[in-house]
C-alpha cells in the first residue's frame, strides 16, 4: 500500500476532491499546512506598504491506496490542481506497511 | 481611629441644593460619555492585540487591562487633584478642596473654574477625565509590546501617569500656564496624543527593538481584531470629543459631526494612498480612522464639518507617511503611536489653530496669537513628554530592567509572563 | 480666496438663544443614540463577516467600513440636504438653508418642519440620521460578498446613496410625498429596510452567483463573530428605534421596550422554526433576532409591547421562510438582506398600519387609510428601489465590471483585493 | 373578538400631563442605562464562552441569547407585575394596574412608591429592569455550560426566573418584606448576585461534574474572548449601577466612580494573588474585574470612592480562594458564578452595611441596624435561592432529565445540540 | 523503526492518550486534520435548513516505535478509539529510516 | 529520495528556515501540531491556581530530499533548533518512492 501526500494551493480543494472521487477514491485526510518552494512568497499589505512572507496557505491531502491505484490518484490529483503557474504543489508517494481499521480491526486492502 | 476611618469613608457633605442646580440632561450626556471614554483604553488593546504576533495577544491585551485597573484607582487618589485641583504656579494642581481618594468631594456640582455653568456633579467629570487618565499611558503600549517585563511596565505607567500625564493635563485643561496663554485643546490633541505619542517614542529608544525586526516581518495575527478595536475606539470617541463640551448641547453635537466626519475622511485618504501605491489594505483603513480621530480631537468642538475633512485628510497623508519614515530610520516604536499619536496630534492641535471658528478663531479668521499658543503647546508638551520619559525609561531600564530575557521573547510573553495562550 | 474659504469654513451663525431652547436630556439620548447608531454599521460587518468564508473576512468586514466612510463624508456634503432639505416638489430635498458641507448649519436648533418640538440641535439629527444613511448601503453587503470588485463597490455604494436613498428618505421623512400621503415608518422599516433588502436583490440577479453556489456549500467560517454582529446589531439598535422619538420620552421608552421584545420573540420563533426542522441553531437565533429588529423597526413607537411580541413572530416566520424560497430559487443573494430586511421591513410596514394604537391607528382601531398608505409606500419603496439599483447595477457591470476574476474568486478577496490574511 | 383583541393591543391610556412632570435628562440616563444592561448579558456569554472548550463555544454564547430572548418575553407578560406590581403580603407583586403584557401601562410615568420623584417613564424603567432579570438566570449558565440539556435548559430558566427572581427582586426593591425591614441593595448584590450565585450551587450539585472533571483540565479555548465579554460587562455595568439611581445626579456619579474604582481595585488585587502564588493571569484580571463589580453592586450608591477601594481589594479576596475552595471540594460549578458572584454579592451586601455612608448609614457611621437588616437579606436569599432552585434542577432531572447522553458530551454541545461548529 | 499514523475522533483524544501512556508509549505528536471516509459526512444547520459537510474533524496521532511495538500501539489505539460506528478512522504503519533527538544528536533507538 | 520530518519548537522556525537555506534546501512545508515527550508538560496559569497540559506546541518541518543530502539537512535543522533543553524535539527520515509537480508533472529529482 502507498500513501500519496499531495500539497495543492488551498482553492483547488474542491476540483480535487472531485476528481478522485470520479476516479474511485473516496477516502481522504486532509490537513492545513504551509509551504515555500518555487513560488518564492507573495507580498501582503500591511496598514503602511508592503511585505513579502514566504510561507504560504497550503493544503496537504493524504490517501492512503492499493500500489496499484498510485498512478490513478496522482493523475486525478494533478488534472485538478494544476493552474501551471508556480506553487501548483507537490505529490510524493510513500511505502504504507500495514493499515488497519480502527472499527473492525480489519487489515490491509480491506482497512481503506 | 475607627472614628478617623469612618470619616475618611463618609461623605463630606452633600450640597442640599443640588436637585435645585443640576442639570440632568448635561449629567446624563456626561455620564454615557464616560462610559465610552473608559470602553476605548480596552478597545485599544484590542486595536494592538491584533496586530502583534499570536505568541503576545493576551500580553497586549492585559496590557490595557492593567493600565485600565491601575490609573483608575491612581486617578481617584492622587491624579484628579494633581490635575484638576486649585493651581500651584501654573505647574499643578494641588489637594486643597477635593482630597486624597475625593474625601472632600462629595456630591457637588463641579466647580466654575473647570467648567462655566458648573451644572454637572464633579464626580461625572471626574469620571469623564479619568478615561482620559487612562488611555494616555495605555497608548504608550504601542512602543513596547512584545519585549516589555511586566513589573518593569506597571511601574513605568504609574510614574508616567503622575509626572508627565498629570502636569500637563493640568497645564491645558487645568488652569495651567498654558491654558491661561490661550492655547486650546478640544478634548486632547495635546494632553493625551501628542504626550503619550512623543512618550512613545522616547522608550522605544531606550527599550530597543524586538529580536528579528528588520530580517522578519512581524505579522499581525487577527485583523478583524484590530478593526473590531479601530470600531470600538471610533465609537467610544464620541463621548470623547462630544463628551468634552461637559454639556448636551450644540457644541457637543458639532463635536460629534466633525469628529465623524474626520475620521471617516482620514480612513479613506489612507485607503486611497495605500491602492496608489499596491492595494487598499483593511488594516490601513482602520488605522486611517485612528489617525482621523486623533487629528480631529483638539478641534473637534471649535471647527466646521467641511474643516473637519480637510484635517480629516491631513491627518491621512501625515500618519501615513510619518510611519513610512519611521520604519526607514528603522526605528521599532511598534505599533506606531508615535506616527498616529504624536503626528496626528501634532498636526490637529496645529490645524485648531489654523480653522477655528466656533467659539475660538484661528489663523484663517486672522487670530494668530491662537496659532502662536498652539505652536507653544505642542512644543513645550513634545519636549517634556519626550525629556522626561527619555529619563524615567532609562532608570528603569537600568534599575529593574525594561526588557524580558531573550529567551521568553522567543517564547512570546503571553506563556512566559502571563502563563496562558490565548486560543487552545 | 482666502477670505472666501474661511468663510466656507467658519461658523454661519451661533443663535444667541440656543440656551434658551434646547432641552438638554432630549440632546443627550439624541447624541447617545447617534453614537449606537453607528456602531450598528461595523456590527453588520461582523455579522456578515462571520457568515462569508475565511479567505473573505477581511473583504467582507473591510466594506463595512468604506461604506462607513464614505457615506459619513457623502451625508455632510450632499446627502443629507437632498434627504432633510426644504421639500421641491414632494420629490427630494434642496441645498437652500443647508448648503454643501452643512455650511448654513451653524448651531441652530433642528427646524420646525422636521420636529415640533424643535428642541435639540440640528447638528445633533444630522449625526443621528446620518447613520441610517450609512447602515442601509451597509446591508446591501449581502448581495455581493465574496464576488464583487473593490471599486466598483465603491461606485456603486455611493451613486446608490445618492440616488436611492436620499430620495425615499425624503419622500418619507423629509415633507415628501409619502409622508404627506400619511405612510409612517417609525425608524425606517421602508426607508431602510425595504430600499436595502430590494436592492440586494436586484444587484445579486446582475452580478450573478458566486462560483460553486449550488454545488458546495459555502461554510459560515465563524459562527461567534456572527453572533457578536448581532448583539452590536441589537444593542445599536436601541438608538436607532428608541432615538426616532427624537427625544428621551415615553414614545422613546415605548419604542425602547417594543424592540427588544419584538427581536426576542422573533429569535425564539426562528429557534423554535429552526428546531421543528431539526435543530436550534445559535446562528437561527441570531438570524431570528435581526429579523425581529428589523420588523419592529416601523412600528416601534406606535405599537404596544403586547403587539410587538405578535410582530416579532410572524417576523420569525416570514424571514425564515423566505430565506428557504430564495434557496429554492437559486438565486445567491449571499447573506439574505432581501429575505430578512426586505421581507422583514415589508411585513414590518403592513403590520405598522394594522397595529398602530400609539400616536397613530391602523387598521384593528378601524383606520383603513393607514394601511392603505403603508401599502402605498411598501409598494412604492420596493419598485424604486428594485428598477433604480437594477439599472445602475448593470451600467457598472457594463463599464467597469462588477465582478473579481475567477481566479480572485478562487483565491479569496482578502488576498486578492485587499492583500490581507484575516488571521496569521 | 377583534375588537377585543385590539383593545388589548391600543395602548391603555396617554398621560396628558407627560410632557409637564417628565425629567428626559433622566429619562436619557435610564434608557441609555438600560441598552447598557441589556447588553451586559450576550457579554456574560462571551466571557463564559472563552473559558470553555472549543467544542462548546457556540453553545455558550447561545445559551445568553436564549435566556436574553425567553427573559425579554417572560419580562413583559409577567415578571414584571410580579416583581413590581402592587405588593400583596409582602411576598410578591400584583397585576392590578399593570395587566398581563404591560397592557395598562400606557405612556405613564412611574409611580411614587417605585421612585419618590416619579419623573421618568414606566416603560424605561421596565426596559432598564428587564435587563436585570435576563442576566440574573443568565449568570447560572456558568453552573451547567457543556453538559446540560437545552430543552431542560429553556424550562429551568423560564421557572427560575418566575419563582426565584422575581420574588426576591419584589422583597428588596418592589415594595417587599425585605425592603420594609431596610435592607437595602442599590443595584442588586442580593437580588442579581447572591440568588445567581447560590442558584448556581444547587444546579451544579444536581447536574453533577462534567465528563473528566479532575482527570483532565477544561482547558480555556479562547482568553481574548473571555476578556473582551468582561470588558463589555465592565462597559455596561455603568449601566446597571450608575442607572439605579433612576436620575442623572450626584448619586448616580457617585455609582459610577465607586463602581469603576472598585473593580479597578480587584482586579489589580487579583492580578498580584495569582502572581504572588505563580504568574499574572490575564484571566485572571478578567475575572477579578468581575468579582469587583459584583462587590460593589449593592454599594455603588451608598459608599464613597475611597471605600469602594476596600470593598474591590476584599473582592478579590473573597472571590479568588472562594474559588480555590470550590475547587478543592471537587465541586463542578465550572465557571464559579457561585464562587464571584455569589460570595462576591455576598461580600458586597455585607460591606454596603458596613460602609454605607451616602442617602444611608452602616456599621461604621454607627447603625447597627442597617449591618442587621443586610445579614437578614443575605441568608434569606441564599436560603430560598439555593433551596427552591434544587428543588427545581432535581424534578427538572428527573422528569425531563439535565444533563445530554455522554456521547454528545464528547462530541461537544455545538455538534451535537445545535449541529454547529463554531469555526469552519 | 515505524512510524504508526493513526486518524481517530478528536473526543477520543484523551482515552488514546492514557491508553498508550498505559501501553508505555508517552511520546507523540498530534496534529488537526480533516477526513473523510465511509462516514460520508455529517449534516449541519445554517441559519435555515440544513447543509451537509463531508470533512470532518478528526485527530491525527504520530507516535514513533520499534518495530516490536508496532502491534503493541496499534492495539493501545484500537482499543481505546473505538466505538463501533462508522468514522472511527485507521491506523497506517510506515517505515522510518532513521530518527534523531535533536538536543542530543543521538539516533535510532535511543532518540524516541 | 527521503522525507526529513524535523519537530520543532514554534520559535525556532526562523532559523531552522535560514540555515535550510543557507544549506541549499529551500522547498519545505510546515504544520502546526502538538506533541508530547521527555519534556513532560508545562504548567500554565488558570484565573486562579495552575494547570499542566502535556501536548504542547510544536511545529513539524517537512522537507523532501534526495538520499545524498539528507545528512545535510539533519545537520541544518540540529543546529538552528537545538537549544540543549528537554523539548527540543525530533527529526524522523522516511522514504519516498515518488515525487510529482504538479504543475508539470515532472518526477523524481527534477520535481522537489
Ligand atoms: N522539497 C520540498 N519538501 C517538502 N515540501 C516542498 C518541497 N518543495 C516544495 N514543497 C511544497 O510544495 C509547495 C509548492 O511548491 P513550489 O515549488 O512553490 O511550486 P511548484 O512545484 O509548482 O514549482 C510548497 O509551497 C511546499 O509546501
Ligand atoms: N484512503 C484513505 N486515505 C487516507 N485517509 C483515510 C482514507 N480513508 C479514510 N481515511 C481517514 O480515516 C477517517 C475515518 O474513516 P471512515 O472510513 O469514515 O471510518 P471507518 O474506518 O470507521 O469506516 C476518515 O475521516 C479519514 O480521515
Ligand atoms: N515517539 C514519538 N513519536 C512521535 N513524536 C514524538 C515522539 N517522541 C517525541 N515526539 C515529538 O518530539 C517532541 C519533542 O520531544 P521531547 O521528548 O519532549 O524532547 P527531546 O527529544 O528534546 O527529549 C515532542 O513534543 C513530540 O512532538
Amino acid at each position: 500500500m502507498k500513501k500519496v501526500e499531495a500539497i495543492i494551493r488551498p482553492e483547488k480543494l474542491d476540483p480535487v476532491k472531485l476528481s478522485l472521487e470520479e476516479a474511485g477514491f473516496y477516502g481522504m485526510t486532509v490537513n492545513d499546512v504551509r509551504g515555500r518552494g518555487r513560488q518564492r512568497g507573495i507580498i501582503l499589505q500591511w496598514r503602511v506598504g508592503e511585505y513579502r512572507i514566504d510561507l504560504l496557505s497550503k493544503l496537504k491531502i493524504e490517501v492512503v491506496v492499493d500500489d496499484d491505484d498510485v498512478d490513478k490518484v496522482i493523475d486525478a490529483i494533478c488534472e485538478a490542481a494544476v493552474t501551471g503557474k508556480k506553487g501548483d504543489g507537490k505529490i510524493f508517494v510513500m511505502p504504507v506497511d500495514e493499515a488497519v481499521r480502527i472499527r473492525t480491526r480489519e487489515i490491509g486492502k480491506k482497512a481503506v | 481611629m475607627v472614628i478617623g476611618l469612618s470619616m475618611l469613608l463618609a461623605l463630606a457633605s452633600v450640597h442640599a441644593d443640588e436637585a435645585v442646580k443640576i442639570n440632568t440632561g448635561n449629567t446624563a450626556w456626561v455620564l454615557a460619555s464616560a462610559a465610552l471614554v473608559i470602553l476605548m483604553t480596552p478597545a485599544l488593546g484590542l486595536f494592538y492585540g491584533g496586530m502583534v504576533r499570536k505568541k503576545n495577544v493576551v500580553s497586549t491585551i492585559t496590557m490595557s487591562m492593567v493600565v485600565l485597573a491601575l490609573i483608575s484607582v491612581q486617578w481617584v487618589l492622587i491624579g484628579y487633584p494633581l490635575a484638576f485641583g486649585k493651581d500651584i504656579g501654573g505647574l499643578i494642581g494641588s489637594f486643597s478642596n477635593i482630597g486624597f481618594g475625593l474625601t472632600d468631594v462629595g456630591l457637588r456640582m463641579i466647580p466654575h473654574r473647570i467648567s462655566a455653568t458648573a451644572d454637572i456633579p464633579e464626580l461625572a467629570f471626574i469620571a469623564f477625565q479619568g478615561g482620559f487618565a487612562i488611555i494616555t499611558p495605555a497608548l504608550i503600549i504601542a512602543a513596547f509590546v512584545e519585549r516589555i517585563k511586566f513589573s518593569s511596565f506597571i511601574v513605568f505607567i504609574l510614574i508616567w501617569a503622575t509626572i508627565v500625564y498629570d502636569p500637563i493635563a493640568h497645564w491645558m485643561w487645568g488652569g495651567g500656564w498654558l491654558q491661561s496663554f490661550g492655547a486650546i485643546d478640544f478634548a486632547g490633541g495635546t494632553v493625551v496624543h501628542i504626550s503619550s505619542g512623543v512618550s512613545a517614542l522616547a522608550i522605544a529608544l531606550v527599550i530597543g527593538k524586538r529580536k528579528g525586526f528588520g530580517s522578519t516581518f512581524m505579522e499581525p495575527n487577527n485583523v478583524p481584531m484590530t478593526i473590531v478595536g479601530a470600531v470600538l475606539l471610533w465609537f467610544g470617541w464620541f463621548g470623547f470629543n462630544a463628551g468634552s463640551a461637559l454639556a448636551a448641547n450644540g457644541i457637543a453635537a458639532n463635536a460629534f459631526v466633525t469628529t465623524n466626519t474626520a475620521t471617516a475622511a482620514a480612513a479613506l485618504t489612507w485607503m486611497f494612498i495605500s491602492w496608489y501605491h499596491r492595494k487598499p489594505s483593511g488594516l490601513g483603513i482602520a488605522s486611517g480612522a485612528v489617525a482621523g480621530l486623533v487629528a480631529i480631537t483638539p478641534a473637534a468642538g471649535f471647527v466646521t464639518p467641511l474643516a473637519s475633512i480637510i484635517i480629516g485628510v491631513g491627518a491621512g497623508f501625515v500618519c501615513y507617511y510619518a510611519i513610512l519614515f519611521r520604519e526607514k530610520k528603522g526605528i521599532d516604536e511598534s505599533l506606531d503611536a508615535w506616527a498616529v499619536h504624536g503626528m496626528g496630534g501634532t498636526w490637529g492641535a496645529l490645524a485648531t489653530g489654523i480653522f477655528a471658528s466656533v467659539g475660538a478663531t484661528g489663523l484663517l479668521l486672522g487670530n494668530v496669537h491662537q496659532f502662536e499658543a498652539q505652536i507653544l503647546a505642542v512644543s513645550t508638551s513634545w519636549t517634556y513628554a519626550f525629556v522626561v520619559t527619555f529619563i524615567l525609561a532609562k532608570i528603569i531600564d537600568r534599575t529593574m530592567g525594561l526588557r524580558v530575557p531573550e529567551e521568553d521573547e522567543d517564547v512570546g510573553l503571553d506563556l512566559a509572563q502571563h502563563g496562558e495562550k490565548a486560543y487552545s
